[in-house]
């Protein structure tokens, strides 16, 4: 029973942090990153609260694509470097 | 026995909507577009006037309600008609019509028609729903698909402008509907159920109710843009296309205003207060004012108009002080949701008649400049006529639909005594009469500069417009049979409203 | 309980700083992601009180899935908007060089 | 607010409003969601009343995992409209139909002759089936166990980021093929919720003997739509960024 | 459904169909458009007459509309609306047909139309509206529908009006939005009912009663263009003429007014209002715009911006009279809804027709336009008379119930409004119509000297409403007049009956009436050119009637209850002995007119003022009702300027106009009296209870009739106007039309029944002292006729001294009043023939042998004006003296009199030979000039012996007492005469001359630089008002303000003016007291 409540305060404690943190990084890519470690994070926060289906669709949808998608943009408007080329 | 049949076509105000969308997007030939979407919208009136005799034909004081998948409530969704939900449906089917016709002709354009026809219908699904749910998280979606619709719509116009300004408004909604599912979140953990004539049943004041109540409404608001929210409307609905930004200033606002009075009045009327109801009036009265001078100052038409959406939608924020106001007499709440329900429909009607002319003209001169617009009323009459007409009735002169719906709010401050609400609706009328003047009158001088060459838009796109203006003067005259409506059923449209107090 | 309350205090949090982010921040990423993280505080609020000791509420289960994709639909979008908006300044700026 | 959107690269992170708004926000913020804490600590909970209503009507759903029950019996109309969300952003994006692609009737060709990293295209090879198959298994569980249309379909869309990352294969949006594969869902729903109708009397009230049938028909319609679609999401953002700098318009 | 039911609807739908058909057409379908337009009003004309007969009937037509709950659309035909109705169909009609012909050719033409016929429907929905909410919807209807009419040029100018213009009416039409809401939220549903809605609910709180009072006249004002709300009204003169026209003369304004009077009356009900205190308020603000408007008119020189001003000044009669609130009052007002319409459309007509033809805009410009444009200038003249309130046109009626409404409810500082703004009216309008036709063209007009080419589509409307107002005026009393409308809204109003006592008309041929109308029809014909010729020599003809029926015809009465208001003709003792002298002179002048202005380049105009005023002394010698007495009076007043100016030199235009400054004060000061008359019983002397006359009126009637009779203190213009004129004319003036004031005075002052010991003191006083001094003052002339001039003041001041003599001793009335129509008929002859003598001076002086006969021609009168014994002078002396009974005294000092007489005449005998001498070398025809001089030689010997009223005196006449005192007063005087010759000759040379040569210099200097050229004075004055506006501070412009009035108005008359004034308020606080 503790350690369920160590495991549930800790991860809230991450999910808190990482929020943070994603919306106080210096670099947009930073953000994002961290962004995606938050949604890994919170898959196993809606495991801890037996929803399945939720962690599935999270860790595919709200982490993962979100994450590919925002990863797509940032190449567009922050990486002057993959962009360079091109131009 | 024909009503209960009539009621069973409920689900189709969204379910045809969907369909044409669907038939829309797979088939993407702008005629199949075309063809598909008069039938539609026309099946889709037919529609809401048989749910509309239905509902008059029974004389309930229940709300007829579906329930879809047979479930029922709490567990399954319900939809729910009422008097006021039946009007906006019936407001919103005539103006599909209407906007659909138009949008024939302005869409000629094969690629840009691929992507307007199925957003259009999925936009009008969303609206449908949102004024026939009965469950708090249905209208999460709904809302979203209209936000989400209209950002989309918004954006055919292609513009840089036009980009801009449907992304604040995407950014907006979405937080907007994410503060509202967060109120809904806490609403569902304390009373356990999403379908609103339960929680109505179940609300009571208390902390956790306030805080929803206020999560809700800021969703809302944020959508319905009152005054200190209201930076992303005047951008988004000026830029857009103009049978777009008709629908999005008749409608959509009007859909997020709709279920903040089903929040307000309704399903958690007993843990507002008077002075909430009095502080949303007093942005409502300040939106009013502000709207009308910004309307003033602009230099652009179509941003003119789009301001004076924003003052228009004050006077409805002025219900909630009425009614907070009218304690002892369920009359006179009445009388003020009645006016209300009507300034929705005329400013509908007028507004959407003011964007297309609106957009005629700027079509026409290949800008919208106000100072340029020198002679347009020689140029182009109808659609001056159309700005005019439509501007009686935002005014609220008589005789039109603005002025009876005017006439209502003010009998209905008047009788509760509320001066200030009095001083501030004439005071916007006058404002609304200086920057309509102020068009007409640049309108109507003499031009000196030659007349420009882009293509003239087709007169029957005009008249359209134009009939839309005259069925905003027109409603002037058949203000009885929509109020009976409004006000037949509006006591089981507010049930909440005899509670209140 | 005491699982519900604190994963609904996480909730709020998250959605307090999602809030104060998508309000602050500028950068359109970063809005985007304060939104999303608003949404993951809502879903939390949602989910911890789904679950009563053994039983599980499907409903917000369901509630939660239809938000996530909701959420990543306009997601998308703005970004969609986003690059198209920057591709226009780009031919913009590109312009007076040729 | 939301007037001074950014987006250039800039290493700060800066911010739409002046500091001393900006903490005063904070502090309202952090006020505001204390209070909430506290109101939420101070109010009760509901009982679990839907819980038991889901498992007591679970038998009649059709389906075994009340979530899926959920979703697509009890509260259908709910995913109906999500559906729809979802086309909507899928046709805001979808690229206008060229003149000269009227015909094509595939949407996903190979032509690219670009040389993949062996490896890529060696994981490629695998990783595709194995997703599309863990996608279907997903699809089927869902009637079980967790798993569902909507996990399905990422896990499909998952693969085809993978294909269109590899720059091998190219997905042709403009085509009517993909159309109707991005309709698909929404239109199987309305046909089946709408037939529905017809049988029961009630829109989305499946008859209890052909339930997990027509929901299962449902959910694959639907997770070939929401694949699809996720993917077009991607694909068309991927294909904005890869645009020349001079802008593809 | 029955026609009663949609009769309004259609009504209304007659105008708004065709309103929006015609937007449908193109802008080069004249015919479609013009069918429509003319349909429409056809339609509406029919429909409005189905109406007019339904209501007359007491049928009841009420269309209602469900509208909102408890709130419907109602237009309800009552008598009240269909006043605004008709008037609003009849001037649409003539509005279409001027505005198709002003507009010929012009752009935009289609959207003009249009909403032409949308702001007639609104403003017949105004007029049908049945409650306040419909009234409220028309109201605003008609604010939007002018707007676009009123930008429709389209240039800078215009759009600002459209801007003033919705500024002004949105902020009105939001206050009155918010009292009607207020009032329906009190009081329900609205519907006007004929004695007011909320006095029969005394349970409201007053406080908001009034406070709703104030929103909806400030509401309705604005349109009203009530004062501080009127700055709209000028601004929007820049809108087309026909807009002008429709919206000054029907539409905006009269909306207001309309509204205000449904308000006042169907709201509030009259009482009610009166018992909450707003009345008072009301009229005050309405006095004060009407003599606002009016001094702003004053100033301004744009035509159309003048008339703008009157507007606003007119407009608020309406109010006043609302606001009074008594039934005769409510009468005023009411008709002048109407009255004021059908003048101020037609100035506005007039004025977009020189605009039109000419492209004058500016007072300025109008000199000598009347030449080419007559027809649009007598359109002009008659309205601009009306608007003065000058009778018989329709705003002296409007002006008559006003007055008398005020009377009614004692509130006389009403009076002081109605004469002040008549005043200033006078002095906006008389320049215009003085430039039009008296002065001669600038350079840029003569040099186009023919006659401007109008078009028949836009002189047809004027001369129409000109004709309608002016029979408005004349056929008050008939059965469909707008008066009798209005009396019959007044009764059901006030829920009473107000039957009007009209004699049955006689069947028998309107003998007295022919004898009045036929110099004036032989006047009409004088205007159609073939007939001038033939008119011009038939003119002494004119006369013959009026000397049958005063020779063959005793005692007859014609009345004629159509006219006027119900015109009363009687020939009776009096009055034909009156007429007797007037036909005699008017024959005899009009033969020597004939002689005396042959080679006269303008006979035609000098015959056409001749023949009104022949017409008018005709008319006012038989009236019996105060209308047809004070109308001819008028005509006879007016048209003796004619003749007086008719020789064209600056001294004859100077004396003109001195002559009609007098003349309008004495209009005023007559009009009060009239009206402190006819409160106290009817209109004609029969229904009048002298002995109830109000003492002000009094004094006002002794004044007013004073001014023309020469009384001592109103007698300036006298000796400068009875001079200039030629010699004929001259002759009528002093011998017959100062008798006007005599017959005034007689009919109308209470004599014989009454003694008014104050007015009797001061008119003996008065009268005595004018005889000696003006006997002094005519010794010294140089100029013959002016001399006769001064003769006539002081004989004028014996009879004015007989009248104050019958008012200090009624019981000499019988008696006297015979003695004085024998000595005004000797007088007139004798004053007559001396006048003319100065005609035949020339002939004086010939070698003929006949010479001496002719001597003994200018003799013969100047010995019967001296009094010589068997002269009709000594006759009418003796006579005098015979009835003063007790008052020895003042027979003594009449005999005195004759000293002076014998002076004047000896000195005037000697002036003929003096002048006669130095002229005799020019040869001049005078066979014509002699034959009617002996003719009337003839009839001085003998005329004052035959009348009736001289049979009672000759006896007395030929006693030896009578003959001595005749005698010795003649003696004395030519023995001081000639011992004081040469004292008057060096006094005349040496020292007087100079001074009075200066003053006339003086005056002359003046009239150039300031009264000569008005435009130049008005341009002047507007530009340095804004100048000092501008640049100095108020109180400077104070004085300078107050420096313009000093030359415009006399001295003189300002005195009058406040003397009357001061006399007015005293018998006020009198009648308090």
């Amino acid at each position: 029973m503790l350690i369920e409540m160590l495991i549930d305060l800790t991860l809230a404690c991450g999910v808190v942090l990482l929020s943070c943190l994603s919306l106080s990084a210096q670099r947009v890519f930073t953000a994002i990153v961290l962004y995606v470690s938050l949604g890994l994070l919170t898959t196993m926060i809606w495991a801890r609260l037996n929803a399945w289906d939720v962690a599935i669709a999270e860790a595919a949808i709200g982490a993962g694509l979100t994450g590919a998608l925002l990863l797509v943009a940032w190449r567009r408007l922050c990486d002057e470097t993959a962009a360079q080329p091109e131009a | 026995m024909i009503s209960s049949l009539a009621l069973s076509l409920l689900p189709l105000t969204v379910g045809l909507p969907l369909l044409a969308a669907t038939v829309c997007a797979m088939t993407s030939a702008r005629r199949w577009c075309v063809g598909t979407s008069v039938v539609f919208s026309l099946l889709q009136l037919i529609t809401a006037i048989m749910l509309l005799l239905a509902i008059q034909d029974i004389d309930a004081d229940e709300p007829l309600r579906y329930s879809l998948g047979g479930w029922g409530a709490p567990l399954g969704i319900d939809l729910v008609l009422n008097g006021l939900s039946t009007i906006m449906l019936l407001i919103t089917a005539v103006l599909v019509v209407i906007l659909s016709i138009y949008s024939i002709g302005y869409f000629a354009d094969n690629a840009k028609a691929a992507r307007f026809w199925p957003l259009w219908w999925l936009l009008v699904a969303g609206l449908n729903a949102a004024f026939v749910a009965g469950d708090a998280f249905n209208i999460y979606v709904a809302l979203e698909m209209i936000g989400l619709g209209a950002v989309a719509l918004i954006a055919i116009a292609g513009t840089r402008t036009a980009l801009m300004s449907a992304l604040r408004y995407a950014l907006v909604g979405l937080l907007g509907s994410l503060c509202y599912l967060f109120g809904v979140a806490l609403l569902y953990r304390v009373y356990g159920t999403l379908d609103l004539v339960q929680l109505a049943a179940a609300t009571q004041a208390g902390p956790i109710t306030w805080a929803s109540l206020a999560l809700v409404s800021v969703g809302l608001l944020l959508k319905t843009a009152l005054l200190p929210l209201h930076f992303w409307l005047p951008p988004a609905h000026a830029s857009a296309p103009p049978p777009v930004s008709a629908v999005l200033s008749a409608l959509v606002v009007k859909a997020s205003f709709y279920l903040l009075i089903r929040f307000w009045l309704e399903v958690l009327a007993p843990a507002t207060t008077d002075f909430a109801m009095n502080l949303l009036g007093l942005l409502g009265a300040v939106a009013i004012l502000w709207g009308c001078i910004a309307a003033f100052r602009t230099q652009r038409l179509k941003l003119l108009v789009a301001y004076s959406t924003v003052a228009q939608l004050g006077y409805l924020f002025l219900l909630f002080p009425l009614v907070a106001a009218s304690d002892s007499s369920p009359n006179l709440s009445n009388m003020a949701v009645t006016a209300v329900v009507y300034f929705i429909i005329a400013h509908a009607l007028a507004k959407a008649a003011m964007f297309l002319s609106a957009g005629d003209i700027q079509l026409f001169n290949g800008h919208d400049t106000i100072d340029k617009l020198q002679g347009v009323a020689r140029a182009q009459p109808i659609a001056v006529l159309t700005f005019a007409i439509a501007g009686v009735s935002l005014i609220g002169l008589p005789p039109s639909g603005g002025f009876i719906a005017k006439w209502l709010l003010l009998n209905a401050a008047i009788d509760s005594g509320h001066w200030v609400w009095v001083i501030v609706m004439l005071a916007g009328g006058l404002l609304a009469a200086v920057y309509i003047g102020r068009v007409l009158n640049v309108a109507f001088s003499q031009t000196t500069a030659p007349t420009p060459t882009t293509t003239r838009p087709r007169t029957s796109m005009s008249c359209i417009g134009l009939s839309l203006a005259l069925m905003a003067v027109l409603l002037g005259f058949n203000a009885e049979w929509i109020l009976q409506l409004a006000n037949g059923t509006g006591e089981s449209s507010v049930p909440g409203m005899g509670a209140l107090k | 309980m005491t699982q519900d309350l604190l994963y609904n205090a996480t909730g709020i949090a998250l959605f307090g700083i999602g809030v104060f982010g998508a309000i602050v921040a500028a950068h359109i990423i970063r809005k985007l992601i304060a939104l999303n993280i608003m949404g993951i505080g809502v879903f939390m609020v949602l989910l911890a009180t789904a679950r009563h000791g053994e039983i599980t509420d499907p409903v917000p289960h369901a509630m939660v899935l239809t938000g996530i994709v909701v959420a990543v639909a306009g997601t998308a979008l703005c970004l969609w908007l986003t690059l198209r908006i920057r591709l226009l300044d780009d031919v913009n700026e590109g312009d007076p060089q040729r | 607010m939301f007037t001074k959107l950014e987006f250039r690269k800039r290493e700060a992170n800066r911010r739409e409003l002046p500091p001393f708004a900006v903490y005063a926000l904070g502090f309202v913020v952090i006020v505001l969601s204390v209070a909430l804490m506290f109101s939420v600590v101070v109010s009760g909970k509901a009982a679990p009343k839907l819980a038991g209503l889901a498992a007591e009507k679970l038998e009649a759903s059709g389906v075994e995992n009340p979530v899926t029950a959920v979703l697509l019996n009890f509260r259908s109309y709910d995913t109906l409209l999500e559906i729809a969300v979802l086309l909507i952003v899928a046709i805001a994006v979808l690229p206008a139909r060229s003149s000269n692609a009227a015909g094509v009737a595939h949407f996903c060709s190979a032509d690219k002759q670009d040389v993949l990293n062996p490896v890529l295209a060696a994981l490629l090879r695998w990783l595709v089936p194995l997703a599309i198959l863990v996608g279907g298994y997903l699809l089927w569980t869902g009637a079980y166990s967790p798993g569902g249309a909507f996990q399905a379909g990422a896990v499909i869309a998952g693969a085809g980021v993978a294909l269109s990352l590899a720059g091998r294969h190219e997905f042709l949006w403009h085509t009517t093929a993909a159309r109707i594969v991005i309709n698909l869902g929404l239109f199987v729903f309305i046909a089946v919720a709408l037939s529905n109708a017809l049988l029961t009397g009630t829109t989305l009230q499946y008859p209890v003997d052909y339930a997990g049938m027509l929901i299962l028909v449902v959910e694959i319609a639907a997770t070939v739509s929401i694949a699809a679609i996720l993917l077009l999401l991607f694909t068309e953002l991927k294909a904005m960024v890869d645009a020349p700098r001079e802008g593809r318009q | 459904m029955t026609l009663n039911n949609v009769l309004p609807l259609l009504i209304i739908f007659s105008a708004l169909l065709p309103g929006l058909l015609i937007f449908c057409t193109g802008e080069q379908q004249l015919k479609m458009r013009r069918s429509l337009n003319l349909g429409g009003n056809a339609a509406c004309l029919v429909l409005i007459a189905l109406l007019i007969n339904g209501v007359y009937g007491g049928e009841i037509f009420e269309t209602r509309l469900p509208l909102l709950p408890g709130m419907d659309l109602v237009l309800h035909a009552d008598t009240l609306s269909l006043l605004f109705v008709s008037l609003s169909g009849l001037l649409w009609f003539l509005t279409t047909i001027y505005a198709i012909g002003y507009l010929e050719g012009t752009k935009n033409r289609s959207r003009f139309f249009g909403f032409f016929s949308l702001c007639v429907a609104a403003t017949l929905g105004i007029a049908l509206a049945g409650n306040l909410i419909t009234f409220l919807i028309f109201y605003e209807l008609l604010t939007l529908t002018t707007y676009p009419l009123v930008v429709h040029k389209g240039n800078s100018a215009s759009l600002r009006a459209g801007r003033v213009y919705l500024t002004y009416t949105m902020i009105g039409g939001a206050l009155l939005l918010a009292g009607v809401v207020w009032l329906k939220a009190l009081a329900g549903p609205l519907d006007f009912t004929a004695t007011g809605i909320l006095s029969g609910m005394p349970e409201l709180d007053q406080g908001h009663l009034k406070i709703i009072f104030a929103l909806l006249i400030a509401g309705l004002g604005v349109k009203a263009a009530l004062f501080p709300l009127h700055g709209w009204l000028p601004v929007a003169m820049a809108a087309p003429a026909p807009v002008s026209a429709l919206l000054h003369a029907v539409a905006v304004v009269k909306a207001g007014a309309f509204g205000i009077i449904r308000v006042v009356y169907d709201v509030y009900g009259i009482e009610f209002a009166r018992d909450l205190g707003l009345t008072i308020v009301l009229a005050g603000l309405a006095a004060f715009t009407i003599v606002y408007g009016s001094v702003r008119a004053l100033f301004e020189n744009d035509i159309k911006k003048r008339l703008a001003y009157s507007t606003v000044s007119q407009v608020s009669y309406i109010a006043l009279g609302t606001a009074i609130a008594g039934p005769i009052a409510t009468i005023g007002g009411m008709v002048h809804l109407v009255h004021q319409g059908l003048m101020k459309i037609t100035l506005f007509f007039c004025a977009g027709n020189l605009a039109e033809t000419l492209g004058i805009h500016k007072v300025s410009e109008m000199k000598g336009i009347g030449r080419r444009m007559p027809l649009t200038m007598a359109a002009f003249t008659v309205a601009a008379l009306g608007m003065i309130g000058l009778p018989p046109m329709a705003g002296f009626v409007s002006k008559w119930y006003l007055g008398m409404g005020a009377l009614e409810v004692e509130a006389y500082w009403v009076l002081f409004i109605l004469a002040a703004s008549s005043l200033l009216n006078a002095l906006y309008f008389l320049p215009i119509l003085y430039a039009a036709w008296f002065k001669t063209a600038d350079q840029v007009l003569a040099a186009e000297q023919s006659r401007a080419q109008t078009p028949w589509m836009l002189l047809l409307p004027p001369v129409a409403t000109a004709a309608l107002a002016l029979a408005a005026g004349m056929f008050a009393n008939t059965l469909l007049s707008p008066l009798s409308w209005v009396e019959l809204i007044a009764a059901r109003e006030y829920g009473r009956e107000l039957l009007r006592i009209v004699d049955p008309a006689h069947p028998s041929f309107p003998l007295l009436a022919f004898v009045v109308i036929s110099p004036l029809l032989l006047a009409i014909s004088l205007l159609i050119r073939p007939l001038r010729s033939l008119c011009t020599g038939l003119t002494p003809l004119a006369a013959v009637p009026a000397l049958l029926v005063a020779l063959f015809v005793s005692a007859e009465s014609n009345t004629l209850p159509g006219l006027f208001f119900g015109s009363v003709l009687v020939l009776d003792q009096t009055s034909q002995t009156m007429l007797l002298l007037a036909a005699i002179l008017w024959l005899i002048a009009g033969i020597y007119s004939k002689a005396y202005l042959a080679e006269d380049k303008h006979l035609s105009h000098y015959t056409l003022f001749f023949l009104l005023c022949m017409s008018g002394s005709f008319g006012l010698t038989l009236s019996q009702d105060l209308f047809g007495f004070i109308t001819f009076f008028t005509l006879m007043s007016f048209a003796a300027y004619g003749l007086v100016t008719h020789t064209g030199t600056d001294e004859a235009r100077q004396a003109g106009k001195t002559y009609m400054q007098w003349v309008i004060v004495g209009e005023v000061m007559l009009f009060s009296a009239f009206v402190g008359l006819a409160i106290n019983g009817g209109n004609t002397l029969n229904d009048i209870d002298m002995r109830a006359q109000p003492s002000w009126a009094s004094w006002l009637l002794m004044l007013g009739f004073g001014i023309k009779a020469g009384l001592l203190g109103t007698h300036f213009w006298l000796p400068k106007a009875h001079p200039v004129a030629p010699v004929p004319a001259s002759a009528l003036l002093s011998g017959l039309m100062v008798k006007a004031g005599l017959i005034g005075w007689s009919r109308f002052l209470p004599l014989g029944e009454v003694a008014l010991a104050d007015i009797g003191w001061v008119l003996v006083i008065l009268g005595l002292s004018g005889a000696f001094l003006a006997a002094v003052a005519g010794v010294v002339q140089q100029n013959l006729k002016t001399l006769l001039a001064y003769s006539t003041i002081s004989q004028m001041g014996i009879l004015a001294a007989c009248v104050g003599a019958c008012l200090l001793v009624p019981s000499l009335w019988p008696l006297l009043s015979s003695a004085l129509l024998l000595y005004a008929v000797h007088h007139g002859l004798a004053k007559g023939a001396l006048f003319l003598s100065v005609g035949i001076v020339p002939a004086l002086f010939t070698r003929s042998p006949a010479r001496w006969l002719l001597w003994l021609g200018v003799l013969i009168p100047a010995l019967a004006m001296a009094g010589l014994p068997f002269t009709s002078g000594a006759l009418a002396k003796s006579a005098l003296k015979n009835s003063v009974g007790e008052l020895q005294w003042f027979a003594q000092l009449l005999t005195i009199t004759a000293i002076g007489t014998t002076i004047l005449m000896a000195r005037f005998v000697e002036l003929i030979a003096k002048t006669g001498r130095d002229a005799s070398s020019v040869p001049i025809k005078l066979s014509g000039r002699l034959s009617t001089y002996a003719l009337l030689v003839l009839l001085v010997m003998s005329l004052a012996y035959v009348i009736p009223q001289a049979e009672a005196f000759i006896v007395y006449a030929y006693s030896d007492k009578a003959i001595w005192n005749s005698l010795w007063p003649v003696f004395v005087g030519v023995t001081v005469y000639l011992l004081g010759r040469s004292y008057i000759e060096s006094f005349n040379f040496n020292s007087v001359r100079n001074s009075v040569a200066t003053k006339v210099n003086f005056d002359y200097d003046t009239s150039t630089k300031h009264i000569e050229d008005v435009g130049f004075r008005f341009n002047r004055s507007i530009y340095q008002f804004k100048i000092y506006l501008s640049r100095t501070t108020a109180t400077i412009s104070k004085v300078r303000l107050t420096q313009m009035f000093r030359f415009q108005v006399h001295p003189g008359i300002a005195f009058m003016f406040i003397f009357v004034c001061l006399v007015l308020t005293l018998s006020a606080n009198e009648h308090m007291w």
